[in-house]
């Protein structure tokens, strides 16, 4: 297993301070920052520079991030995203919230993959709590993630088009997509914000025929992602777009604790499916995709191919998904069904119990972490034995992520901004939270 | 379970508490021994830091899990790393008074965490020494206050329920 | 005589007939609120805090220049093109020596880089470097190698 | 009292602009195609903040096509955008952005206030989101939902278009002096046509 050591050898300049990629100022030292030529980066050149604003209302930054870009005539030589535009404060509501609504706060921070939030909350608290999920909701969990991977995965194919020119890639990505999300609102109701892992296990059982919808689902989308391989990877122009563009060391991607697509496509194979497996990944086969040369290239052939490894997980769970039922039978957890409440009196209890004040959680401290389509999501989670979360903290793979935008926009062109930005893919509800 | 053994790892100076809480392994160095900690953990293998974030203890001082020679303190600095060799993680947990707020910063150690740190400043107020760019992340520039303190209230407005169409 | 340029004064009156509705349409039927936040420039909804820089870098100017180079150079073509066959070869050989002695300014250009836009030289030379190690490991995929050669060390991660 | 033959008083014209013009036979034919070229291609300006954006893209997208109204073009700048679709939560930091894009829409502008969030805050009532983006803008139409699906936000544009058309739009904003302020639940969708009896074979 490709285990790099840290050394940051030939790219000195993530450690140094001296703002060799990041403009590491607010917004008014850097207004002023190109009028002053003694400044020891920009020198006697200041009057080359001009701060350029690529700011929260802007079509290519997927949401609202801004971004200050230092620049010299088409070259961006320091960059600092600048974000909090769509801060929510959805911590501090975390804390307001009971268990059992937790995953509706939480599952609206990543809305382009809202079930692996949910998983992660899911998971942090039956860590806690102790319990054990029965087999059936495992499985259940594990296929409704991997159909959301691979519609974050076609968003992002969808949106990194449009933003290098292919519009129609967004009707395609986006047509495929519609198929995924017609499941899911059979399924769980909703097209988003499912909230249907709940702590304990999922919300409502698979719909009737969902083998014959799932089938459906495996039938159309590979033929079309061999389609998006003539539209795209063929093309000339799209390749020479992206190909040398945000060029990123295993190293650096380490030590800026980049997860995800963005790591693995630097040629360093991690993915904690495979090597710290949660839910039942480690019954189920499936290769870790993994690029050559860690440019935007990479990062968007990676994530083509993860669509195919996880219809491919999808396929295996078809036949292996077991029967039995899909909530724990802790009568502490799971709220009765609605007909026994008419007929006992503890079944009434525990329902009032349950959505009033919410089961108490055992005080200690948990992290849980999940593979979510854009890196790692951790779940950090401390009880103080209440039924509210004492404090609930989530790693969003995009908080980490984004930080790596500035060494992969130094030295390119602006229209090599857009490419990387697109590149690494941040869900600004992940990034604020 | 969480078996709390107490593994007193020897370093030059302050011995670090360790418990084991889920099967991850979760240290307690203090403020002085923490950079060094953090260093000699990295030389060992833990190549990236997956978090760090700031917990309150502010209305829940009496919290069990601390090893004996742990003094609880109002805020603690939580820092995780992963060791992809052995798959293992590790989470040191830092003791902050309230009164003097300030912890060293990771940023020579492990760039990937100054977003985080500045995320931790803006939000709690915890500051950070060394720090390259120590002002606000995700809240505006002009704001008050640190929201996710435990004294400071959620900021609900109390709903004014508007003219609710009486045709209904 | 007169008739040639009939249809010329007919498309210049349309040509103003049609500024003239539609300027008068806009000024006449849209609803004018001014407001000094619209004429502001358009900063991607930031409220500029300083005047824009007027200082641009040399490099806009010189592809201005050259626009005009060729600009200029098409217009006296046209003249030569509507009489070429008279003037025949004489006129050719005249207008051939008019461009070589534009295009002459335009290669100074050249020579200047008033073209070379690209990213700085070592952000270029670190390209299409193979990162990871390219031996086939079991239960690992690799991807990103269409349409590309790429060079450098075969096997550099420690095992 | 300037006068014109056919248009009648035009005083008000220069500076009210149509609604300055005096209502008779003709200038209402102006106003009814003036008013039917607006609701037809009103272009709105990409303003995705969170969950909603992405439905407000979905509704772009082939499936639902919003090109059926006129409206498949995502103005990136609000020079060019009649309509402002706020798909999402606001936090305060946005709140001046998104002020200062409505100033810099072209007039005549109309607001969507899409999603609960957008509508009242939703369910994140803290410090950090407005509560209600009718504090930052007038809003005309209030789509409900979290996130309101594509139907809801296509019914929410055909309402806008429909009282832009009746003129209601403009009436409603002098009486409330901001926002037209429609809410979706007192306009039902039209029931869709009940299907015919099939006649016995």
């Amino acid at each position: 297993m490709a285990a790099v050591r840290l050394d940051l050898g030939d790219d000195e300049r993530v450690r140094r301070r001296d703002g060799s990629a990041v403009l590491r100022m607010t917004e008014v030292e850097a207004a002023d920052l190109v009028l002053d030529p003694s400044d020891p980066v920009t020198g006697e050149r200041a009057d080359e520079r001009m701060i350029l604003n690529m700011g929260p209302a802007h079509p290519s930054t997927h949401g609202v991030l801004r971004l200050l870009l230092e620049m010299e005539g088409e070259t961006v030589l320091r960059s600092k995203p600048i974000i909090g535009y769509l801060h929510t404060g959805m911590e501090k509501t975390g804390e307001n919230l009971t268990f059992l609504q937790g995953p509706t706060n939480v599952t609206r921070m990543d809305y382009a993959s809202p079930l692996f939030s949910e998983l992660v909350f899911a998971l942090a608290t039956e860590q806690l709590l102790g319990i054990e999920v029965p087999e059936r909701a495992t499985w259940i969990r594990m296929l409704m993630c991997e159909l959301n991977r691979v519609a974050s995965h076609l968003l992002f194919q969808a949106t990194n088009g449009m933003d290098l020119g292919a519009v129609s890639m967004m009707i395609y990505g986006w047509r495929e997509r519609e198929e995924v999300l017609r499941f899911f609102e059979k399924v769980t109701g909703l097209r988003m914000n499912h909230n249907y892992i709940r702590p304990g296990g999922v919300a409502a059982d698979l719909s009737d025929g969902w083998q014959d919808d799932v089938r459906h689902l495996l039938d159309i989308i590979p033929p079309r992602l061999d389609e998006y391989e003539v539209l795209l990877n063929d093309q000339p122009i799209f390749r020479a777009r992206l190909q040398g563009v945000g060029v990123l060391a295993p190293a650096e991607a380490l030590a800026l604790s980049a997860t995800g697509p963005i790591l693995r496509a630097t040629g360093y194979d991690w993915d904690l499916r495979r090597d710290e497996p949660y839910l039942a990944y480690d019954r189920v086969d499936f290769d870790v995709v993994v690029g050559t040369c860690g440019d935007a290239f990479d990062r968007f052939a990676v994530r083509l191919e993860e669509i195919r490894q996880s219809l491919h997980i999808v396929e295996q769970i078809l036949d292996l998904l077991p029967d039995g039922d899909y909530r724990t039978q802790d009568k502490k957890v799971t709220p009765p069904p609605r007909a026994r409440i008419d007929e006992s009196m503890e079944a009434l209890i525990h329902h009032f119990k349950i959505f009033t004040e919410g089961f108490h959680v055992p005080e200690g401290e948990v992290y849980a972490a999940v593979e979510s389509p854009r890196g790692e999501l951790g779940c950090y989670l401390v009880s103080d034995g209440g039924p509210k979360p004492y404090r609930m903290h989530i790693r969003g793979p995009s908080f980490a992520n984004l930080q790596t935008l500035p060494h992969l926009m130094h030295g390119r062109l602006v229209a090599d901004a857009v490419a990387v930005i697109s590149s690494v893919d941040p869900i600004m509800g992940e990034v604020d939270r | 379970m969480s078996e709390t053994d107490v593994a007193t790892e020897a370093h030059e100076d302050a011995p670090v508490a360790s418990t084991a809480l889920f099967g991850q392994a979760v240290l307690y160095p203090d403020r002085g021994a923490y950079l060094a900690t953090v260093e000699s953990l990295r030389d060992e293998g833990y190549c990236t830091a997956t978090d760090l974030t700031i917990v309150d203890y502010l209305t829940h001082p009496g919290r069990s899990g601390l090893p004996g020679g742990v003094q609880p303190e109002r805020f603690e600095v939580v820092v995780g790393l992963f060791d992809h060799a052995r798959r293992e993680r590790v989470r040191l947990r830092i003791q902050v008074p309230a009164d003097d707020p300030t912890v060293p910063s990771l940023f020579d150690l492990f760039p990937g965490t100054e977003a985080m740190e500045r995320e931790a400043w803006d939000l709690f107020g915890v500051s950070f020494e060394g720090h390259p760019d120590h002002s606000r992340i995700l809240l505006p520039e002009d704001w008050v206050g640190h929201p996710l303190r435990k004294d400071e209230g959620i900021g609900a407005i109390p709903v004014q329920f508007k003219s609710a169409s009486d045709r209904r | 005589m007169l008739g040639q340029y009939l249809p010329v004064m007919a498309l210049l009156v349309l040509a103003v007939l049609f500024a003239a509705l539609s300027f008068g349409a806009s000024r006449l039927l849209a609803p004018r609120r001014p407001h000094d936040r619209k004429l502001a420039p358009y900063e991607c909804g930031i409220i500029p805090s300083r005047e824009a820089p007027e200082r641009f870098p040399v490099r806009f100017y010189l592809v201005a220049m050259i626009f005009i180079v060729f600009d200029i150079e098409i217009i006296f073509f046209y003249p030569w093109a509507v009489a070429h066959r008279d003037i025949g070869l004489f006129g050719l050989v005249a207008v051939l020596v008019f461009s070589v002695a534009v295009f002459e300014s335009f290669v100074y250009l050249i020579g200047n880089g008033a073209l070379e836009w690209g990213p700085i030289a070592e952000v270029r030379k670190a390209a299409s470097r193979r990162l990871g190690s390219d031996v086939v490991r079991p239960g690992v995929r690799q991807v990103g190698l269409e349409g590309r050669k790429v060079d450098g060390p075969t096997d550099r991660s420690a095992a | 009292m300037a006068r014109v033959p056919i248009l009648g008083d035009i005083s008000g014209v220069l500076d009210e602009g149509l609604e300055g013009l005096e209502h008779n036979f003709v200038t209402a034919r102006i106003e009814d195609l003036v008013k039917w070229s607006r609701a037809r291609s009103c272009w709105p300006a990409t303003f995705g903040l969170a969950c909603c954006a992405i439905e407000m893209m979905a509704t772009g997208a082939a499936h639902y096509d919003l090109a059926r109204y006129g409206m498949e073009v995502f103005r990136a700048s609000p020079r060019q955008a009649d309509l402002m679709i706020v798909a999402g939560r606001v936090s305060q930091k946005m709140a001046p952005v998104l002020r200062q894009i409505y100033d810099q829409m072209m007039e005549p502008k109309w607001v969507i206030s899409m999603g609960v969030c957008a509508s009242s805050g939703g369910m994140f009532n803290n410090y950090a989101i407005v509560q209600g983006v009718d504090q930052v803008v007038p809003v005309d139409v209030y789509a409900p939902g979290c996130p309101p699906g594509p139907e809801t936000l296509m019914h929410a544009i055909l309402t806008l278009h429909d009282k832009i058309l009746t003129g209601e739009l403009t009436s409603r904003r002098e009486q409330t002096g901001a926002g037209a302020g429609f809410d979706l639940a007192d306009f039902p969708a039209p029931e869709p046509p009940a299907p015919e009896p099939e006649e016995a074979p």
